[in-house]
């Protein structure tokens, strides 16, 4: 062997269909957590649109331009999607490597919405949950970041390890939204 | 008695079902209960105590008597109310509590013991002789109670649970709900409306009010009709909200499909509802009148039999007689009439009741009897007269109404009596941001009712901040409420109040006898309230019976108070998703699938699940792959997935400072590049984890955490930094899914490594507890030179995405060096003769002093636990410190949760100096170890102890040893 | 129960975790002395009534918050971030 | 009145008119030898053993409300001595010899009934703790067999034994162990004190405590000041307010614990079934309800009543262990206010004021306690010195570190036990 092959989180499990859902993974793309320290957030946010072109977003929200988006994340965290980090980032944050930390899956189909409402204990109605917003929550059990993509599209993602049970209570729950009709 | 042309049931779509396996047919839109009506069907159950014959009494959820049981196999459903059970093609009910047969009900021989079953009756026998009750007494009292019986099989239908948010919650769909809900959702407000019964509508669906100039069930249909073409609006029946909970969270049961036979949906769904402001128009229950054999089959609420006849077009008598103590059971009276049934006399207790043309009326008149005893024949009337007989297949009573505000109550809030309607009503503010309005509110005209929905949504919409819309009140029958209370008929014999229980009027008197004169030890003594229907058919005629016989008034007596949930709700349903796998996320590491094509047995810690051992060609149990296992550790290379320990990326200017404080011992001295053994206390001095941190630069530090604790150390760090030292500045965040680590172990570790890494380890660079970067076939690696075996060891990590790959690259390697993996059962054996500790030892009761880490507790700084684990009661010599043990008498057997004792001393608390954590077979030494904890324990190496397992019977003389079993001046991973 | 997280908005009392009384942010010098050190690790005032207690927000964005409560009623009255609550 | 079942028959012949009262409603007199404050289960058991073992019968007992309206009346009645830690193990393994006694004790049937209680294990190192726990039974006298998978399955076949997550290992099995009728317990132990004297004072709150010169000489209540040479603290779940009428701050937490109870059932579960691993234990009483309940909400609370995430973990855990409950219907839930202790373990002790003791943080162990608690109290507050059952549950353990009894290894935070 010449080369570690690599395998994606969901590898073998997705995607699946049950009524009007899909639900499949989200291409691979570099993930950064992003922590500014003390009075920095500015600095981190200007570094950002200087290098990546996007700055950091507010509390539940996202920003993204040109397949570069950035995700608030927690208190004091910020997800880097879809470019390495620029070296200048380091200056005001710690920048860490998370690419294969996240196991993300995008959830699509009318109504998708109910499916996450088998899963997630917030309120993800349209006139308060807009695309591009975003929030940490525990689906089911796991601690996990949701993102509306789309009117009936969701970004999810939950750490790596626990990709089978995310995918399982997801595909139960849109089967049990599907078979409603 | 079907009756021609009336009711909502579609009588171009009959059903045919059985009960009790006789066949019968109905109709679509039938209940279980109509349709058995429609069919001649009055004995349906029998009661708790007395297995008296029962019939249907209500047409609701609140129904006591009749229970069935639904289905067969693991779908069996007891206790299924055959009052809400919508009808399906081939429903098969059976009816419970009875034997042989509901006809023939052997046990119905208590209702002739009676007198000796009185209230409490069991408090004062049965003591005789003692070794009876569980043997004789207590099965013979168990196998005659319970109601319907589980199949005793796993559960086999599906369940959900879901959230829904909204502005409003509307509860009850009647003519009050209606139009809190239209109004609300015509203001632009998201309004959930939730009815319990699979159709819209209330009470309009079983009176013959006519509302706006229709009948009022059209008049509902065509409002329903507005309200489901909107999209501010989900429309929810088969709905129940079965709880009120803090801010606004409401419990909800959803029935999605048990009115169809196997459906793909799920049979229930639970759901929790967030509503802003909750309106709750759940109408009134109609109560009995007790009276001596009021629980005749036949005998029902005069409600019910008007909605059987309205909605359902079933009459449940011939010769219908009412018995009423207000004017609402005219009605029936009414009702019947103009649908043909004939009447045979309406009985009211008051002497003012009104006159109903057709309709023969007695006034001043009491029923104090009823014969028939599988179903009613005849009741007696008491009038000053005297007493006359009246031939009647069906007595329809109404004692009144009790508003339903047990939604309420779910918060400690106390409903206040009401002398209008004779009755509780709720009082404004019991469930914050909750309004109650129509009927539960006890105001019982339809004109009330919409007027005050009407208003409740102006009030929400004004409290939600949205302008209300126009809203007509449609015109409707505005007629007062005239009672006069009747609580129970004097006379001999036994007057039930709860019915299912078997609790009269005389149980309750010979309570308040008894000193039970507080209604929560009468409702405690007598079991009234604690049947299925937990009291909607009796808590106010109880308190009232109450409140007679001990001279107070009602509410000087008590009131009312009704817990979650409103109406019974199946552990599926609340727990749906957690059968099987679903308690929790299953972890999986990178090798997982690598380990199980080889073989190895999974065992789940901490939720991942990890390789008990490796099975090698010719094996035959575990101890065989182990003990090889470990031996290929001690000699050659073995790789073993470490990646479920926790890792924790922590940066910042005062990372060093913050590891101080949390560490006992020093971080801020560390070298970049060099790695340190941790242990970390709880602020009570006791230890909470440990576990090695590697600097990687100079504000960069890696912790590892065990697998058990990550969580709890995350949640700890927090804790520490944002409450006690927010003025650091560092930042931390969770790597343990980013890396695939895998522990690289023995004497041939650095052979495999350097023919694996791009660049052999240059020697003096690497000694033991150095860290680095490295690569791995161009990928970007992390090495650490550790050990939990005690060899010289490595911890190899790359990004997860590699994880597969270079496992199985590792065991290629490892193979052709003569190793191989190992499992979680090797690594315990390798860290026991080690004398490493894991949460066998510090399992929440031990000290750095317990485990001979006493020194680690710095001197210079302060941290977490330091002041605490100074408390003289933690660092006496006289604590279970941790030892090693090793069998030398003839048992060469130790084992774990075996107790210690002195040699001559008898097994026994008194004695006890210690116990024993953990145990293996030494493949090394060629004898058993164990580590324990015994008292004053460093102090006794050399010396002899008795260890004695009651439980498997096993006792072993060892010798106190050192933990450290083998090498230990640690030359092995040093080197 | 639903909690007022001062970074995410409200939700429900499912993503926290419970610590105990707000007490627990004043912890004693080292050389406070051994009946103060006792008093902060195991004595509370415990009303029944108002109380500044200390929750996480683990399901969320990992915040440590005060919640002013009422412990009779569950009433939450308010909440504020435990970095700055000392 | 004597109770047995020959008075059944005849007052049962007699038209039932003979009944009195199980307990008088006297008036409370000036002054008492003893006044224990609370109406509880261990309150009405101290006043009992007051007079059944220490000849004080000049005793009144004081509840705010009406007797056993407390966590007496709220639990899910399980009685077992299954400690591990010394101090609880001398202590339930004294309470349950009294258990076996009460009904003939009381003349009161308490329906205790000794049907075992199963404590289920799922891993090697579960089973370790298991064998630690089941010697230490042993040790103090106790009875304890270890179970393996087969042994469980032979007497509770209805698990999910198949089940990935939690395979059974085997279970700790104490025959001795089982349930009571609640209620009866304090009605038993009400009658018990009142035969023997006792005043039992309901709707008396006690508003204040009297101390002159370090020394206890009364209290202070809704229906009057009474003197009394001492006074017991006996009312767990509110123990913080009572002891704060003596300027007492104590180690103790408030706190909700939920227990459920489903529709009656024909007998399906025939002993104590506990799952640690879920938080989750069941029974069925013997009106065939299942009796089951969980951990604590995990806030602190004086509700008695809790919310649905608790909830909803209780019955994913009864799904995950015995999915053959799926259909069984949740009647009724209550929560009741629990004194929880730094230690998951109580206190009996002596105050800093003479004559005032103390009697509290049961955490959720309290049920089985009864017996044992009034017993130890009634000697302490008699006798003041501690029984010898009772040594250990020290007020100042927590100061010391001495004799710390952490059953769960969680530590000093209060919710965790």
């Amino acid at each position: 062997m010449t080369e570690l092959l690599a395998k994606t989180a969901c590898d073998g499990l997705l995607s699946v269909t049950a009524g009007p859902f899909t639900l499949s993974e989200e291409p691979v793309a570099p993930l950064t957590s992003l922590m500014p320290y003390k009075g920095r957030d500015k600095a981190l946010s200007a570094a950002l649109e200087a290098a990546h072109g996007v700055k950091l977003p507010g509390v539940n929200r996202s920003t993204s331009k040109a397949g570069i988006s950035v995700l608030w994340f927690g208190r004091g965290q910020f997800l880097l999607v879809g470019a390495g980090p620029d070296g200048s980032l380091a200056e005001h944050a710690a920048v860490v490597d998370q690419s294969d930390a996240w196991a993300r899956v995008r959830l699509e189909g009318a109504g998708a919405d109910q499916v996450l409402a088998r899963l997630l204990p917030v309120d993800l109605r349209a006139a308060s949950f807009k695309r591009g917003h975003t929030l940490r929550s525990p689906l089911g059990h796991m601690m996990a970041s949701v993102t509306r993509t789309g009117v009936n599209a969701f970004s999810i993602a939950v750490f790596r390890s626990m990709a089978a049970t995310l995918v399982h209570d997801l595909k139960t729950a849109m089967e049990g939204v599907a078979a409603r009709g | 008695m079907r009756l021609a042309n009336r009711g909502m049931v579609d009588r171009n779509a009959p059903v045919t079902f059985t009960f009790d396996g006789v066949g019968h047919s109905g109709f679509e839109g039938d209940t279980l209960a109509s349709a058995l009506l429609a069919n001649g069907v009055r004995l349906v159950g029998r009661s708790f105590k007395y297995h008296r014959p029962r019939g249907i009494l209500t047409a609701g959820s609140e129904e006591p008597n009749a229970l069935v049981t639904l289905g067969s196999g693991a779908r069996q459903d007891p206790n299924v109310r055959a009052t809400q059970q919508e009808l399906y093609e081939g429903l098969a009910a059976q009816s419970q509590n009875r034997w042989p047969s509901l006809d023939w009900d052997l046990l119905a021989l208590n209702d002739l013991a009676a007198p000796f079953f009185g209230a409490g009756f069991y408090y004062k026998t049965f003591m005789w002789p003692k070794a009876f009750w569980e043997k004789l007494y207590e099965p013979a009292i168990r196998r005659a109670a319970g109601l319907g019986a589980l199949s005793g099989l796993n559960n086999a239908d599906t369940y959900e649970r879901a959230f829904a948010f909204c502005d409003l919650l509307v509860i009850g769909s009647g003519p009050a709900g209606l139009m809190a809900a239209l109004g609300a959702a015509r203001a632009g407000a998201d309004v959930i409306l939730a009815e319990e019964d699979f159709r819209m509508g209330g009470r309009l669906l079983a009176e013959t009010h006519e509302v706006d100039g229709k009948p009022g069930h059209l008049w509902a249909a065509g409002l329903l009709d507005e309200l489901a073409s909107m999209d501010n609006v989900r429309l929810m029946t088969r709905t129940t909200v079965t709880g009120a909970y803090d801010q606004g969270t409401y419990g909800a049961l959803e029935r999605v499909s048990h009115h169809v036979p196997r459906s793909r949906a799920p049979l229930e769904c639970f759901w929790r509802i967030v509503a802003k402001r909750a309106i709750l128009a759940a109408g009134a229950l109609e109560r009995p009148v007790a009276f001596r054999n009021n629980d005749r089959p036949g005998i029902m609420t005069a409600s019910a039999v008007r909605a059987y006849a309205n909605r359902w077009g079933v009459s449940p008598g011939k010769a219908v007689s009412v018995f009423t103590n207000n004017d609402d059971g005219y009605r029936t009276a009414r009702d019947l009439v103009a649908a043909g049934v004939h009447v045979a006399a309406l009985i009211d207790s008051r002497h003012d009741g009104p006159d109903l043309p057709g309709v023969h009326v007695i006034k001043g008149a009491q029923v104090c009897d009823a014969a028939g005893r599988k179903g009613l024949e005849s009741i007696t009337i008491r009038t000053h007269r005297g007493e006359e007989k009246l031939l009647t297949d069906c007595l329809a009573m109404s004692g009144g109404w009790n508003p339903t505000l047990h939604l309420t109550c779910h918060m400690n809030g106390r409903p206040a009596w009401r002398e209008d309607i004779q009755g509780f009503a709720p009082v404004p503010g019991m469930i914050p941001g909750l309004q109650a309005v129509g009927a539960c509110n006890g105001s019982f005209s339809t004109a009330a009712c919409l007027r005050e929905g009407a208003e409740a949504a102006e009030d929400a919409l004004e409290a939600l901040g949205f302008k209300p819309a126009a809203l007509e009140l449609p015109q409707a029958e505005d007629d007062p409420f005239r009672i006069a209370p009747l609580w129970s008929v004097e006379g001999k014999g036994r007057a039930w109040l709860d019915f299912q229980n078997d609790v009269t009027v005389k149980d309750v008197k010979q309570a308040a006898v008894e000193n039970f004169r507080s209604v929560e030890h009468m409702k405690r003594y007598t079991t009234q309230g604690m049947a299925t229907d937990q009291g909607k058919n009796s808590n106010v005629a109880a308190l009232a019976v109450l409140a007679d016989v001990t001279g107070r008034a009602i509410p000087e007596t008590g009131t009312t108070t009704f817990r979650p949930p409103f109406v019974p709700v199946s552990i599926a349903a609340m727990g749906a998703g957690a059968q099987g796998k679903g308690f929790a996320p299953q972890r999986f590491t990178t090798s997982h699938k690598a380990s199980i094509e080889r073989g190895a047995p999974m065992i789940e810690a901490g939720l991942w699940y990890r390789p008990s051992y490796f099975p090698a060609p010719g094996e035959s149990n575990w101890r065989q792959a182990c003990d090889r296992e470990v031996k290929m550790v001690r000699e050659t290379v073995g790789i073993c997935d470490v990646s479920t320990l926790g890792k924790i990326d922590i940066q910042g200017p005062d990372a060093a400072a913050f590891l101080d404080f949390v560490y006992t011992n020093t971080f801020s001295t560390l070298k970049v590049g060099r790695t340190r053994y941790g242990l970390m206390l709880r602020e009570d001095g006791f230890v909470m984890d440990d576990g090695t941190c590697a600097r990687l630069g100079e504000t960069h530090f890696l912790m590892t955490t065990t697998t058990a604790a990550a969580g709890e150390v995350m949640r700890h760090l927090e804790f520490v930094h944002q409450c006690l030292r927010p003025e650091l500045d560092v930042v931390f965040t969770s790597v343990t899914e980013q890396w695939a680590q895998f522990a690289v172990a023995g004497p041939k570790s650095r052979d495999l490594l350097d023919a694996l890494l791009d660049k052999p380890l240059n020697g003096p660079d690497w000694p033991f507890m150095a860290c680095g970067p490295v690569t791995v076939m161009g990928v970007k690696a992390r090495l650490f030179r550790i050990s939990f075996s005690g060899e010289h060891a490595y911890e190899l990590a790359v990004p997860a995405r590699y994880g597969d790959a270079l496992f199985r690259e590792l065991l290629a390697r490892a193979g052709a060096l003569g190793g191989g993996p190992y499992g979680m059962e090797a690594l315990n054996v390798l860290r026991i003769e080690k004398g490493f500790i894991t949460h066998s030892e510090i399992h929440g009761r031990t000290t750095a002093y317990d485990v001979g880490l006493g020194k680690m507790v710095s001197e210079k700084k302060d941290c977490i636990g330091k002041t605490m684990s100074e408390r003289d009661g933690l660092i006496d010599p006289m604590r279970e410190r941790l030892v090693g043990l090793k069998p030398v008498g003839a048992v060469k057997q130790v084992i774990a949760g075996a107790h210690l004792f002195e040699v001559d001393d008898a097994p026994v608390r008194e004695n006890d100096k210690g116990y024993v954590t953990s145990v293996c077979y030494s493949p090394t030494l060629g004898h058993m170890l164990a580590l324990a904890f015994l008292k004053n324990g460093p102090e006794r190496i050399g010396e002899r102890v008795k260890m004695v397992d009651h439980v498997r019977k096993i006792e072993a003389l060892c010798e106190v040893v050192h933990p450290i079993a083998f090498d230990p001046e640690g030359g092995r991973m040093r080197d | 129960m639903r909690l007022p997280c001062p970074i995410c908005g409200e939700r429900d009392r499912r993503e926290f975790y419970y610590r105990g009384a707000a007490l627990a942010l004043h912890r004693p010098d080292p050389d406070a002395g051994d009946e103060a050190w006792a008093d902060y690790v195991h004595l509370r005032d415990n009303p029944a009534g108002v109380t500044r207690d200390l929750w996480y927000h683990e399901g969320g964005c990992s915040a440590w918050i005060v919640v002013t409560r009422n412990t009779v009623t569950h009433e939450v009255l308010g909440a504020e971030l435990a970095e700055g609550a000392r | 009145m004597r109770f047995s079942a020959l008075r059944i028959l005849k007052e049962g012949l007699t038209g039932n008119k003979g009944w009195t009262p199980h307990w008088r409603d006297p008036a409370p007199k000036p002054a008492y030898d003893v006044i224990v404050i609370g109406g509880g289960g261990h309150g009405l058991a101290t006043a009992f053993y007051l007079a059944a073992e220490h000849g004080l019968t000049n005793v009144a007992v004081l509840e705010k409300g009406y007797i056993g309206g407390g966590n007496v009346g709220r639990n899910t009645t399980i009685v077992r001595a299954n400690y591990n830690m010394p101090g609880n193990s001398e202590f339930y393994s004294h309470s349950l010899k009294l258990w076996e006694g009460l009904e003939e004790s009381l003349n009161y049937n308490v329906m205790h009934s000794q049907r075992g209680v199963i404590n289920l294990f799922h891993s090697d190192g579960q089973r370790d703790y298991a064998a630690r726990r089941a010697n230490s039974m042993i040790n103090q006298g106790d009875d304890a067999i270890l179970l393996d998978r087969e042994g469980v399955r032979r007497m509770v076949p209805y698990l999910d034994f198949e089940n990935v997550r939690f395979p059974v290992y085997g279970g700790l099995y104490h025959p001795r162990g089982g349930t009571a009728r609640h209620d009866a317990v304090a009605w038993g132990y009400a009658r018990g004190a009142d035969m023997r004297g006792v005043d039992i004072i309901q709707n008396c709150e006690v508003t204040g405590i009297d101390v002159e010169n370090g020394r206890v000489t009364g209290v202070q209540t809704t229906r009057g000041a009474i003197k009394a040479k001492k006074v017991g603290i006996v009312v767990a779940g509110r123990s913080g307010q009572v002891a704060a009428l003596a300027g007492m701050r104590l180690p103790i937490e408030s706190h909700v614990l939920q227990a459920f109870v489903t529709e009656g059932l024909k007998p399906c579960i025939d002993q104590v079934i506990t799952f640690g691993m879920g938080h989750f234990y069941i029974s069925q009483s013997d009106k065939g309800g299942l009796v089951f309940g969980g951990d604590l909400d995990m806030y602190a609370s004086y509700a008695a009543r809790g919310n649905l995430p608790l909830v909803e973990h209780v019955m994913e855990a009864g799904m995950t262990l015995m999915p053959m409950i799926g259909k069984a219907r949740v009647l009724r839930s209550w929560g009741g206010i629990m004194d929880m202790s730094p230690d998951g373990s109580p206190i009996i002790d002596k105050t800093h004021i003479d004559g005032l003791y103390l009697d509290c943080g049961w955490c959720y162990g309290g049920f089985k306690a009864v017996p044992g608690s009034g017993n130890c109290f009634a000697h302490l507050i008699a006798q003041d010195r501690p029984h010898p059952a009772a040594t250990r549950f020290r007020l100042d353990r927590f100061r010391t570190g001495v004799g710390l009894m952490d059953e769960e290894g969680t530590g000093s935070q209060h919710n965790l036990h």
